[in-house]
């Protein structure tokens, strides 16, 4: 059998990870997986489907940058017989077999509590917070509407200041997140809604020696972060399992194969990782 | 040619003025030009010969002074209005386009179209038989009228911009050194092209170098010196002697510009 | 230059593709070759536009831009249930009057179209953000207006057939009219032609018009294909419409252009990319084998054929 | 052309700052204009070098993968015990040899330049991807390395410092110095240039050693700086490298290069990112408020100065 | 000048051939010349003369033949090979760079320098005092030697040309059409330096179209016709109609290059 996996990048180690999942559930299964790289470009995922779907291979797995415009290229699977499978982003009304992944609106909910409640506790209920974000990231998008809702809904005295855009690249989100402090000097909080602008958060939090009074909070550990969380000033931080989702997804497809039924939703869940639990995620970075 | 006491004028060019930065190209200069007369303007190297013409051709805008053509003032503020007036001129740096072959650039501006369902497409055989016609006219030897004019030596090259000024009936020509690349039989060729066209009342300004030619071609010659008028001959008031004095501004003795035998020449 | 290039470019691109039927079983079949034309018909739409700027010894970075915009303003009108003949109709106009204000600065204010084409993208991008807020906005699978992108007609796809025209029509335009004759001229020599008595600034302004509205174009066909339209949409576009008509031959000093080989620097790329997938390249190697694949096969034909090109 | 340029860049630049001093307070800070300069030192060192490149009218697209490449491997290397002065200087010399090996393509070989680097970019960065597999890699806090990024020095940090002397030395070696001469010549008529007895060939090649040594270098101070060493960074750098010379009035024909106004250019736009940064812009507006500003900018100065520039 | 009998040479071209594409531009050519001896080298538009001296100057590689200079067999892959055998050359498209300075343009691949701490940098003070110099030795006008030469005129652009080619100590000097755009007196300096330079045992190659200019300053005329040899005449032995007449290739009435009391001047 092969499947084929279609991710959008490959400088985030989130879907190498989810790469390195799929890999081993494929091997496990004695399947071969073809990985195509998107590199970042919608039409570029469509393009490596269709071409699939020309090959006839035995499923498809895919990360979709563009939510709404893979629905014909998963459609034109389905008629061909191709069972996709939707991993990360869900795809709205698609003809996708299955979704494995996170809820990201929900994720961005459950870190927004947990900020909330943080506040509450720590800082007297009133805190200043700054945002980095990837404008262009869907998904990022989401984990920041979850978030604000989660803040407002809490009733605690936040305000939000600015939201700087990081591109998804980290020497971009570190200039605009050293920019951000500057202009924000009462600044006491940051969140960052992605990997690379998680390290470009903590390394300007460092340069601008503000580790004493801003704490962060973000997505998707590193080494960098690991360190801040033993410091005490990166607060928290959402763990995903993209290992797990990509091993999900393959085991899905298996099952598939085999005639077998599978959930529509396949859920992995999240954790929030803090100082009491970033032990069991040390390993990962050495 | 005309009466020179005739008070109509092709061209009345008066009290042009142009400055490039700390240099005052032109300095209140005026020409005028009957039809159907040869005028050659001759200067030393920087006097502004060639900057004075290009105000006429609409490629430089003065920045004083006023134009007349036929007795109306005209402005130009690009080569096309003089274009319009059927002022042509063959530049000194040529202005050909290299990389387009050479019957294009001999109808460049004025390609000849024919229309295939109402579009106007260019007619190409057209283009290249004129043009080979037009060459051998001039009695130029290029091998193919679809060669790229980058290749070309540099009297072809000259060549093809002299076609193009002369062949499209302008009233004005204006010649900036058209013979300085070219041999001896191609400079023939071109003066007899003015003494044709001056013929049939067209008004020529021919700027050369060659002060024997002027005396071949020209019914009066205007002399520059450092971006002013000096002085204005009728040629047959003056002679090659006369004219180099004027153009070098002192007496002087030009041994290339002098008669033939007494450079020990055989005749 | 341009005519050994286009044998050369014509080579690699034979050479690519048998490569390419040797490897995989795929690759030489009707439904890929199809799929092919399919998904570059926007990249060959405004390489053929770009041809033009290029060969005026102009640049055109906001290409990307206009195709991202487009995209996402066709999907937002489309929703707001503007009729689909109007949402096109509207949409090229829009790519032509930003290629308009484009070209204004470039051939009437003379600022390098390098700075205004980037600022260009800058803002055309950022306006598709500002608009669908970083979501993206989809188009209903049943509209009429996805037929463009997704439609087949006596066995070609709709795409392709659109293309095929603009290449047509964009052949024609550049070897046979006087616009074509003046946009070489004025990479060759802008003065020489303006001398000449033609408009330079009015011809240099249109060829703006032109690659903005061919990426109107491409940006319709992407957004009916998709049915959705994303900012996203487009990203480093210009980059890899550049790269086609560079690698077709035309010279980035202006004055040397050639459609043919523009077609061939396209699809060149396209196959590249489509074969490396069909025999299930790597990620990780994928862009290390295209671009050592373009350089080492430009490298040969440049040797083979350097003879040809220019001799000293 | 050069001349007039750097005047009008320079106007604008100080609009600018002016402009960001009264709407911000934070702007005029010492700390906040370090910052600046210490952010935009990788920009200024590579905008630095790449002048040379597109005064011989030739550009190098790659110089953002090599900057990635160079980033993770120094964490790499780093990370595998290699001593930090070692790493610099064989970074330092990836860098030059990358430079050659693409400047060997574009001068012997005469691929044109565009193409080369953009094989190159991807390429490199393919090589980056490979090694890093996508993860990011961390330089220890406590290493020496770090300093390169980070440390002050006289009250001013480092990457400044080290921006400063690469400027002062480039500005020297194109004024001062045959080399600078034969690039502007180049540039201008390569040919003339090669009649007049000069190998123009090495001169070529010598100019993407120079950029990829200068992204080589900009990729170290990026790493200690950040920390860390990932192979995305340096995305769409070369754009902005060759925005900044671009707009400090260097032509992208060849022949006019100013490295002033490279100074001036890089600058401005570190400062308008800055600035709108600190005027609270909202994310969604700032593309198109820096794209506008740069246009209306260059343009106001284009007419005011119209007449110095070149009047016909 | 030496003795035309001697058989030393300083150059000698033998069988040189060239082709481009389909045209055969240089058919079998030779030439010799000795030291100090000043050879005429004329032919029609497109004869081959420019290419032929590119070959000598390193420019363009031949497709066969040899070169000798001082009797040593050379093989030149580039201009800065025949430099090095102190071959200059003034190009008919004078090679300037024309965003460098005059000066610049004067001194390019040869600008002086001094060290500062070792450092080689231009010694720019040098570069315009020296330019500044040579121009009025030639008696060249250009206000200032840091202008850009792009806005230079015509004549004083190939002033500039001549003087870089002139003043480097060559031992072989080219010179392709160096007058075609230049005034009467500096026309008269160039012929001097061409005299001058001669007499100090400079060889010298010259090729225009101003015929009577070859009787003032050469000792040899070697004419070309499509790319091969056709003749070659003593000065002593030949003249002007002559010339003209080996030029065209059949009997020619060329009345711009007869003698000047012909074409009705008066004296
Ligand atoms: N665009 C320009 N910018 C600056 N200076 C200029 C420009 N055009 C001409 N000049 C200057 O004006 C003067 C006159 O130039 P012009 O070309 O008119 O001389 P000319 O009489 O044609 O000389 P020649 O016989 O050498 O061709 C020269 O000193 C030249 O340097
Ligand atoms: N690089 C080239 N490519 C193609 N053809 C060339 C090239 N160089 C020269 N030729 C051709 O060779 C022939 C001789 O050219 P060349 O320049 O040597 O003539 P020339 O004797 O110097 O003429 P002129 O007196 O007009 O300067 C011409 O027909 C020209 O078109
Ligand atoms: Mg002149
Ligand atoms: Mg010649």
């Amino acid at each position: 059998d092969t499947f084929a996996l279609v991710t959008i990048n490959q400088q985030a180690l989130f879907f190498n990870q989810i790469n390195e999942g799929a890999q081993k559930a494929a091997d496990a299964a004695g399947a071969k997986l073809v990985i195509f790289n998107a590199n970042n470009v919608p039409s570029a995922q469509n393009d490596a489907m269709e071409n699939y779907i020309t090959q006839k291979v035995d499923g498809i797995i895919l990360v979709a940058i563009d939510v709404n415009g893979v629905k014909p290229a998963i459609t034109a699977a389905k008629t061909a017989g191709i069972p996709v499978i939707a991993i990360d982003a869900q795809i709205p009304e698609g003809d996708n077999v299955a979704f494995v992944g996170v809820d990201n609106t929900k994720a961005g909910e459950d870190i927004g509590k947990f900020y909330a409640d943080y506040v509450k506790a720590n800082m007297a209920g009133t805190a200043k917070i700054g945002v980095i974000g990837a404008l262009n990231s869907f998904i990022q998008n989401q984990r920041l509407d979850g978030f604000k809702k989660a803040v407002a809904d809490s009733g605690q005295k936040i305000t939000f200041l600015d939201t700087v855009d990081g591109q998804n690249v980290q020497d971009v989100a570190l200039t605009a997140a050293e920019n951000l402090m500057t202009a924000n000097p009462d600044m006491t909080t940051l969140y960052a809604t992605g990997e690379p602008a998680l390290v470009g958060a903590v390394s300007a939090v460092t340069s601008q020696g503000r580790t004493g009074d801003v704490k962060v909070f973000g997505w998707d550990l590193t080494k960098q972060a690991v360190e801040g969380i033993d410091a005490g000033w990166v607060t928290a931080v959402v763990q995903q399992d993209p290992a797990g989702e990509g091993k999900a997804a393959v085991e899905a497809l298996v099952k598939l194969k085999k005639g077998e039924k599978i959930e529509p939703i396949i859920n992995v869940p999240v954790t929030i990782v803090t100082k009491e639990n970033v032990d069991q995620f040390r390993g990962m970075f050495k | 040619m005309n009466d020179i006491g005739n008070e109509t004028y092709r061209v009345r060019m008066t009290g042009i003025s142009k400055r490039y930065n700390t240099i005052q190209t032109l300095d209140n200069v005026s020409l005028s030009l009957r039809p159907g007369e040869v005028l050659g303007l001759v200067g030393d190297n920087g006097a502004g010969k060639s900057t004075l013409s290009k105000v006429l051709s609409g490629a430089v805008i003065p920045d004083a002074g006023t134009i007349e053509i036929d007795g109306k003032v005209v402005s130009f503020s690009s080569p096309a209005d003089a274009r319009s007036e059927h002022v042509e001129m063959v530049y000194q740096d040529l202005s050909l386009c290299d990389t387009v072959d050479v019957a294009g650039n001999i109808f460049l501006g004025r390609e000849p179209r024919r229309r295939i369902l109402g579009v106007p497409f260019l007619d190409k055989k057209r283009m290249h038989d004129e043009a080979r016609a037009m060459l051998d006219r001039l009695g130029i030897v290029i091998a193919d009228t679809g060669l790229k004019v980058e290749n070309l030596s540099g009297g072809q090259r000259q060549s093809i911009a002299i076609g193009r000024a002369a062949s499209f009936e302008p009233s004005v020509l204006i010649m900036d050194e058209p013979t300085a690349a070219l041999a001896v039989a191609e400079v023939e060729a071109v003066l007899d092209l003015i003494r044709a066209v001056s013929a049939r009342g067209v008004s020529v300004i021919l700027i050369t170098h060659r002060l024997q030619d002027l005396f071949l071609v020209c019914d009066r010659i205007q002399v520059m010196y450092e971006g002013r008028n000096v002085a204005e001959r009728r040629i047959e008031d003056t002679s090659i002697e006369d004219v180099v004095n004027l153009i070098v501004g002192r007496k002087f003795q030009a041994r290339s510009a002098r008669r033939s035998e007494d450079n020990g020449v055989r005749p | 230059m341009a005519n050994g290039s286009v044998v050369s470019i014509a080579i690699f691109f034979l050479v690519v593709c048998l490569l390419f039927s040797g490897i995989t079983d795929a690759f030489l079949t009707a439904p890929n070759l199809l799929n092919i034309v399919r998904q570059s018909a926007p990249l060959l739409i405004v390489a053929a536009a770009m041809t033009f700027v290029i060969t005026t010894g102009g640049i055109d970075l906001s290409v990307g831009s206009v195709l991202a915009l487009v995209a996402t303003l066709s999907a937002v009108t489309l929703q707001a249930g503007l009729p689909w003949p109007l949402v096109i109709i509207a949409m090229l106009l829009l790519g032509a009057a930003v290629g308009a204000i484009q070209g204004f600065f470039i051939a009437y204010e003379r600022i390098p179209a390098f700075i205004v084409t980037l600022a260009g993208l800058s803002v055309i991008r950022g306006i598709a953000l500002l608009i669908t807020g970083g979501y993206s906005i989809p188009v209903e699978a049943t509209s009429p207006f996805t037929v463009i992108g997704r439609a087949w007609f006596l066995g070609v796809p709709v795409p392709a057939l659109i293309a095929l025209v603009v290449l047509v029509v964009a052949y024609l335009v550049f070897n046979e009219t006087r616009f074509g004759r003046y946009v070489t001229g004025i990479g060759a020599n802008a003065e020489a032609v303006r001398r000449a008595g033609v408009d330079t600034r009015l011809t240099t302004m249109m060829v703006y018009i032109l690659s903005s509205t061919a990426a109107a174009a491409a940006g319709i066909i992407l957004a009916a294909r998709l049915g959705s339209g994303s900012s996203n949409a487009g990203q480093g576009f210009e980059l890899e419409v550049i790269a086609a008509v560079v690698l077709g031959g035309t010279s980035l000093f202006g004055g040397r252009g050639t459609l043919v080989g523009t077609v061939l620097g396209a699809l060149t790329v396209a196959v590249i990319g489509n074969g490396l997938i069909l025999a299930h390249m790597s990620p990780f190697f994928t862009p290390i084998v295209t671009g050592t694949i373009i350089l080492v096969a430009i490298w040969l034909n440049f040797r083979l054929f350097r003879g040809a090109i220019r001799s000293r």
